[in-house]
């Protein structure tokens, strides 16, 4: 399936781009994680999570929605 | 019926003059004993050298919306309170301008105080907010939490 | 040479428009990154069947200013603060009017919080000031703090 | 020696007034409350406590001034 994935923060500087969709198989957000990194190995080096209709993703989290957004540790405040 | 949620952002700097008008909003709440508000500033750090002169804050917003909700409806139920008011900055807030601005009311203070520490802490935690900060010779470097 | 004292009394309810004011008054400190602000309202407790209409505030003032300044001496030493401003009415104020302000300021939000439950808490313990709850039939009782 | 006694709060309702001046005898703050609630009975039921030179006295506090301060527990805020 085709994924938009949403960069944010520091990750849209660290990858180029604030979004982009790709080709990806994972079933859930840790495998989603690892297809990730191997397609963008920047984010090797990062430390980030994703999220879907609103929720971080816990690692054994299904993936249901073909809009992830990907985000650098948080720094509001 | 789903609840509206409320947009917690504010474009550039929260002015001093919207903290009056939220106090002055609860006059008319007459079995309101105590307000506690947090205000969070940009701090003009200086870092191997460079000063900080604002930082620019980005966000998921609609995620930070919902979230912002969520932890108000954790802390109706935990604390014993009577209003929840959350305002964040996006865009660019000068050194010295407010970018943070949370404001609980309650009977009496001891809730307020209980409540208020828990919920920035919340916020800070929770809310997918981004700040850059951009020094005074332009370059910048990504805010970091502690 | 004397530290010249601050008369922290305003007469009749503090105006959301001084909080406003003391808060854009920080704006040129750009080392600040918190402030915490306490807020007391006038409630219309309901006695006996009776509704608090308004208290009227009565002071030793010379007294309750030097323990004022006395307290934030204290909370300089013991908290990692900035500054700290205190403003108690004398007089009559009216329900859903605020009659204490108490802000403190700081680089980082750990100190503001924990500083400022411990001066309020203070203020209320050793500053001679005396509320008496004047009832909607102009019948009163004297205020006890809990 | 003739002190003035400034009533606050709820003790100038008490009292029926702000302040007076009365004759004592006594050298410290203790022996001056015993005194005061022998001169005014009504005082017996409250309770207070004295300042002079707006600090509050201790027991074994001596007095200096000529005016004291009787205060009702404190209860702004």
């Amino acid at each position: 399936m085709k994924i938009e994935f949403r960069y944010h923060g520091k990750l849209s500087e660290v990858l180029g781009r604030n979004s982009e969709k790709l080709q990806v198989n994972s079933q859930n957000a840790g495998d989603l994680i690892r297809e990730l990194i191997l397609q963008k190995p920047q984010l090797k080096e990062t430390t980030f999570q994703l999220a879907q209709k609103n929720k971080i993703l816990k690692s054994e989290a299904p993936i249901e929605e073909l809009d992830i957004d990907v985000f650098p540790p948080f720094s509001g405040g | 019926m789903k609840e509206a949620i409320q947009d917690i952002f504010i474009k550039g700097a929260i002015r001093p003059e919207l903290v009056a008008k939220t106090i002055a909003g609860h006059e008319s709440k007459t079995d309101l004993g105590a307000h506690d508000i947090f205000l969070g500033r940009v701090r003009s750090d200086e870092i191997d050298g460079k000063k900080v002169a604002a930082i620019e804050f980005t966000a998921q917003e609609e995620m930070a919306n919902s979230m912002s909700q969520e932890i108000q409806s954790e802390s109706f139920k935990r604390f014993d309170l009577e209003s929840i008011q959350i305002y964040h900055s996006i865009g660019r807030v000068e050194a010295g301008g407010l970018c943070i601005f949370v404001m609980v009311s309650s009977g009496h203070r001891q809730q307020v105080f209980e409540a208020l520490p828990h919920i920035v802490n919340e916020l800070k935690a929770r809310l997918p907010i981004f700040g850059k900060e951009i020094f005074e010779d332009k370059s910048h470097q990504w805010k970091v939490n502690k």
